[in-house]
């Protein structure tokens, strides 16, 4: 648990992560652990695997996780509802959620989606951009045919010219796509005026009441981790890769982590790494709450802290 | 019993003749086998009303089931009409030991189910269906179900479905077992009436021996297990045979003589544990 | 299922209204449901349970009343869905029990093909319903057949199976043909057995449509749990589970008063 | 038949009273109501063999049903040793109509299927139960299971099921029915040498007036639904009777008496439909 | 199931053989497979199915080859939670099935609950589970155990009421107590509905314990199938869905042999 430490003195750190397999945006974190950064700022850290990005914030909401690697507006959606949470850390800045398309595709720009049929999926962060997605760019909702699709259907979907869009992470479409033989491109709602916030840290009141340190600390290392993956994405997914028994395949790894890193720079360079923007906070707040139906008395500044980063100010 | 309305006079001739021969049944599983009958062989004549007596276990029913083609002899033969039964008698009745009636039908759907199977008039045959109730007692029940029934109305339901067709080959085991002297009588005379007019091949399973002389043309007793004809017994009397045949001497005689063949089998006598009240018997 | 008895004599009258209204048999499920329902109120104040996690009744109440039309529209959906598969599900059971007893070759065959349609997860194989069929209600109806009929072929095999040794000869001495052995024995024998199968379909079926809504729909009671849940608006999630469960209850109870009207001579 | 092993001698008084006394049982259901008994009182001293007789469906079963406890009358009460039936009484042997064998047991662990409700020391009593069945002729069979067996020999399982545990009540509901004469003759020299010695009130339901004289101390002849008693016959015949009784003049007497009655009962006769054979009849 | 027929008398010899290789028990559903597996090996080809939506026969044996180990170690956790689900739901079921038998009233207090548990989605409620249970082997198992109880229950309580009622009185005649008519005449009469009951039970506790690993858990088919489904491995997948399959079918009719064995008297 938090603040308990073993038997090398080292301070253990449970992380909580966004889905139940490694994905390449996972590698930071094994490589972190592998090339022993942790082990240099005095702590060890176990990483829990989870259903989602939801359930990763409410293990650490709940206190079976110290820190989690999330989707920190589907973070921000559970923090409204109350879960005593706050995002220590915006690692990936540009959104990358979006509209994919097939290479040979008409659709340029976002007035060319009128009249399509855009494969989505309910209930999550897609569903809730996509109207936000068109009210940005002044499109009716009566305009486009949104069609359901599970997470797993879409790519067949648009393959198989069941719809001619998706809606979903680009990257991942995208390589998915190039797998299947096909070539596929993708217009960003970020680029598009529908942005929310992507992957970051959140951490649980016990660690941000007491043990800030512990967090500067885990974040220290996992930059070191971040720049190793960047230098090194095929080593990082080597490693990613055997760490996972066999579930995550080494070239699938490599051409989503590229697709991902392209990601994760700030656009405000000024700020230290990591930096929570307060207007990014706020803007996130607002879609979910114009278009993703949900409610809560939260304030955005209870959402987020800067105060454990590690270039801290 | 009166046929259905609608038949003709007695039809001479259609009755079936039956040949037996050679025939051995065995159960066999895989703890044990079992003989029930052994080297069987005689020939029923078309029109013949036979009567099988014998001990419990011995194989009655059994033979009953080989000759209406449910089972089929581990050896030996058994023809009907001529032919070597490989399936139930097409123009078969046939009452069983249990009443074996479905629970969910009617009284008289009970005894229509012969109509439905053989795709007989419905409407007709329910005229029949209700005269046979009424000659059996129970023109109160057509609506019942089975359920509410005693165990004798039940096997009188089964007689009547088994009759509803006027069949030209009957058989029925233990077919008044339930029922009282006094019903049992007046359903014995009917059925032979029945039988006479009718011209139909039965064979008829029985415990009274009383019973037997008094239906049958003639009578088989069988030994215990494995089955075979210890006495074959041509029943001579007048017939049209009223109940008070019963107080002739001539039936006192062949009750004597199917009498005589059981005590000489000595069934049970044997099986007694020493120093029981044998002495106090007969 | 207690009631206080009160201490003087002089309550015969009235207690014998309540020992009546005690037998009815609505009384018992009620007395459960409202005692539950009361449980769970009170644990989630005292345990102080948070809001995300499991609401109060009372909040899920609010909840129900002010999303009314939009569960109701949605349970239409569900309902229609699952009547569609739990019919098809009747039929196409019975009928593969019907071939499996009467050609029991043909139905060693099949048997593999049944057990991999019930244990391979519809959620894994969704992309090829999504290609081959679409989504919406036909995949939802689909999906719920698939879930619904093998209790309905289990159970009627075995039913097509209890008639007796001594009822089959009764059968052929009559002559009757394979069919009408079906027909006049083996279905009206089966008949307790098919109703009970029935009363397994109806609660798989309403799974299926909901397992079908997730897969690919854009209305269904499904639906408003996936949204719903990706929204934590969970009052209204458990609004939604509530009015599911209610008509989960309707229609296993329907299938069981079927039952009876059509069992009557027991 | 013999008594278990290890019980005591005759013991004098055990055997229980009967007391019935203004009994009505009525069968309702939403279709019909069928009063199967009517106003029926009459009480049977402890040690009594007391027969029924009467026409199918007269309510036999019922009344038996009725003084075990397992069905309530709609009116009247019934007594069995000074208190009123609510429940079987605990020393109760019971053979009933149908066999009702459990078919997941083989025939010995039948019969002990009484021992283990009651929980009796099963060593002893399979001892026993292997002397109840070589006494019904059915040693051999005591590891088969029941669909393995004859109707005889079911019928014969369930009475060594009822007396294995050598009951103080006991109520036979045509036991013998399935058995052929023989056997059947067997048995009753057994049971009525049982009941005699150990005491025991019995309540037998046959069809065999003959039968009903040999065994009872006193027979009951019941009308046509709904069931009254319409004669009450005290057998005085010498105990212990041997088979050869049934060919004492007294006893044709006692048979003459119940058929007597029978025939004023006019059972079925009236029922016949018009310009049947009635003619030929007796 | 034809096999050819040799034009001349001479064949008669090995006909035989093949004859009897026909008439064996596992010969039906073998050809049946065979043949299934040849049709879609032939269909995939031929309309040139992308390999993203249905792989070959041919590239799922690969698959399954080449990750052998991987399918055999999930497959031995699935199996693991499905036992003790398949296990809990027996001895549950059966148990509930005789309360609801013993106490009609308790029965019906229980019965909303008991169908509650059946339409309730599981993954709606999956976040109950995580915080309540945690996820793993023990919530795959719990959800087995509910996704397989009920079948047990339904099937259990009509075997335990389908005595006759001369049965019961012949019970009663022995001065049977309330158990032991449930020890010697119901639990008997009802030991061929409880097969039944558990033949169901096992092929919805595969489904259970998939849908647990779905959940959450970081081993097991169903989590293979999730991260295999993710990762684009659809190979692999399919060769998951084949060994989950294999797996249904062996615990499918090692259940029917259980039955066979217990119910020896038929
Ligand atoms: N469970 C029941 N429901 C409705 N009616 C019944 C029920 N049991 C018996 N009866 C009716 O009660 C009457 C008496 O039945 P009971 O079985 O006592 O006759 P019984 O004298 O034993 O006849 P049998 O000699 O044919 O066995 C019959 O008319 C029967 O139809
Ligand atoms: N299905 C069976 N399996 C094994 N043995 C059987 C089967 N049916 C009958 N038997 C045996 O065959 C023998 C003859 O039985 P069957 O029923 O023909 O006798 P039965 O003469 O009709 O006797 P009862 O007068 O008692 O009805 C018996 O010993 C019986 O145990
Ligand atoms: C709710 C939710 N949480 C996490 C992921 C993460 N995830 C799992 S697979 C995949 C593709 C990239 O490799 C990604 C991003 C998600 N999709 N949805
Ligand atoms: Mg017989
Ligand atoms: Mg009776």
């Amino acid at each position: 648990a938090a603040g308990t430490t073993d038997a090398d003195g080292n301070r253990e750190v449970r992380v909580a992560l966004d889905w139940n397999s490694y994905v390449a945006y996972h590698a930071p974190l094994v490589i972190a652990q592998e090339k022993g950064f942790f082990d240099e700022e005095g702590i060890t850290t176990t990483l829990q695997l989870t259903a989602g990005s939801k359930d990763g914030v409410l293990a650490v909401g709940t206190g079976k996780a110290d820190i989690g690697w999330v989707d920190l507006s589907t973070a921000a959606a559970s923090m409204m509802s109350g879960l005593p949470v706050v995002s220590v850390a915006t690692v990936q800045h540009k959104n990358a959620t979006g509209l994919t398309v097939l290479e040979d595709s008409a659709i340029q720009e976002p007035d060319d989606v009128r009249g399509l049929r855009i494969g989505s999926t309910p209930g999550g962060s897609d569903s809730t951009l996509v109207p936000a997605f068109l009210s940005a760019n002044d499109i009716p909702e009566d305009d486009v045919t949104i069609v359901n699709l599970p997470a797993n259907g879409k790519i067949a979907a648009l393959l198989a010219g069941k719809v001619d869009a998706i809606s979903g992470q680009g990257y991942y479409a995208q390589s998915a796509i190039a797998d299947a033989g096909e070539e596929a491109r993708t217009l960003l709602y970020s680029d598009a005026g529908a942005d929310v916030l992507d992957h970051g840290f959140v951490a649980g009141n016990a660690l941000t009441d007491g043990d800030g340190e512990t967090i500067t600390a885990f974040l220290r290392a996992y930059r070191k981790g971040l720049d190793y993956t960047e230098e090194n994405q095929e080593e990082a997914c080597e490693v990613l890769a055997a760490e996972s028994d066999g579930t995550l395949t080494e070239s699938f790894c490599t051409s989503q982590l590229s697709g991902w890193l392209e990601l994760v720079p700030a656009a405000d360079t000024d700020a230290p790494w990591g930096s929570n923007s307060e207007s990014a906070w706020a803007d996130t707040i607002d879609i979910l709450q114009t278009y993703g139906g949900v409610e809560g008395d939260t304030a955005v500044a209870d959402m987020y802290t800067n105060d454990f980063l590690p270039d801290g100010q | 019993m009166a046929a259905p309305g609608q038949a003709a006079a007695p039809a001479s001739g259609r009755a079936a003749r039956i040949g037996i021969s050679g025939v051995e049944r065995v159960y066999a599983s895989t703890r044990s086998s079992v003989t029930a009958l052994h080297d069987l062989t005689t020939e029923v004549p078309g029109g013949q009303f036979l009567s099988l007596l014998g001990p419990s276990g011995c194989g009655k029913s059994t033979l009953l089931r080989l000759i209406a083609g449910l089972e089929h002899p581990t050896s030996g033969t058994i023809e009907v009409g001529g032919t070597t039964v490989t399936a139930p008698h097409p123009d078969l009745g046939m009452v069983f030991q249990e009443d074996l009636l479905m629970p969910w039908r009617t009284v008289i759907d009970n005894i229509l189910l012969q109509a439905d199977v053989r795709r007989a008039d419905r409407k007709a045959m329910r005229d029949r269906a209700r005269e046979l109730l009424a000659q059996v007692g129970l023109e109160a029940c057509e609506n019942k179900y089975p359920r509410e029934l005693s165990g004798g109305m039940r096997q009188r339901v089964g007689i009547c479905r088994a009759i509803l067709h006027d069949p030209r080959l009957l058989l029925m085991d233990e077919p008044f077992a339930a029922l009282d002297a006094m019903t049992r009588d007046q359903m014995a005379v009917d059925l032979a009436d029945m039988a006479a007019q009718r011209d139909t091949t039965v064979v008829f399973v029985t415990h009274s021996i009383s019973e037997a002389v008094f239906l049958s043309d003639r009578i088989l007793v069988m030994s215990p297990r494995p089955g075979r004809v210890v006495a074959d017994i041509t029943v001579d009397l007048p017939r049209p045979r009223g109940l008070h045949v019963r107080e002739t001497p001539r039936f006192a005689d062949y009750v004597g003589q199917v009498t005589e063949v059981f005590e000489d089998l000595g069934i049970l006598r044997d099986r007694r544990p020493a120093g029981h009240h044998e002495g106090t018997q007969r | 299922m207690s009631h206080s008895t009160a201490p003087t004599g002089r309550a015969t009258a009235p207690r014998t209204g309540l020992r009546r209204l005690a037998g009815a048999p609505g009384f018992a499920p009620l007395v459960m449901l409202v005692g539950l329902v009361a449980v769970w109120q009170v644990c989630v104040r005292v345990l102080d349970v948070p809001f995300y996690l499991l609401p109060a009744p009372s909040d899920i109440w609010t909840a129900g009343v002010d999303n009314w039309g939009l569960l109701w529209s949605n349970a239409l959906v569900t309902l229609a869905e699952t009547l569609v598969g739990f019919a098809l599900s009747a039929v196409v059971g019975v009928l593969l029990a019907v071939v499996m007893v009467a050609w029991p070759l043909a139905g060693r065959a099949l048997y593999p093909v049944l057990v991999a349609s019930q244990v391979i997860p519809k959620v894994a194989i969704a992309p090829l319903f999504v290609v081959w069929i679409g989504t919406g209600v036909t995949t939802s109806s689909l999906i719920a057949f698939v879930m619904a009929f093998f209790p309905v072929v289990v159970n009627a095999t075995q039913g097509l199976n209890s008639v007796s040794e001594g009822s089959l000869h009764l059968m052929r001495s009559m002559g009757a043909s394979q069919w009408q052995v079906f027909r006049y024995l083996r279905l009206p024998s089966a008949l307790p057995f098919i109703i009970t199968g029935l009363q397994l379909a109806i609660a798989f079926a309403i799974v299926g449509a909901i397992v079908g809504e997730f897969v690919g729909s854009d209305s269904g009671l499904g639906y408003l749990l996936i949204v719903t849940q990706g929204n934590l608006m969970t009052d209204t999630l458990f609004a939604a589970l509530v009015v599911l469960t209610a008509m989960g209850l309707l229609l296993y109870y329907g299938v069981e008063l079927l039952g009876r009207l059509v069992i009557r001579w027991k």
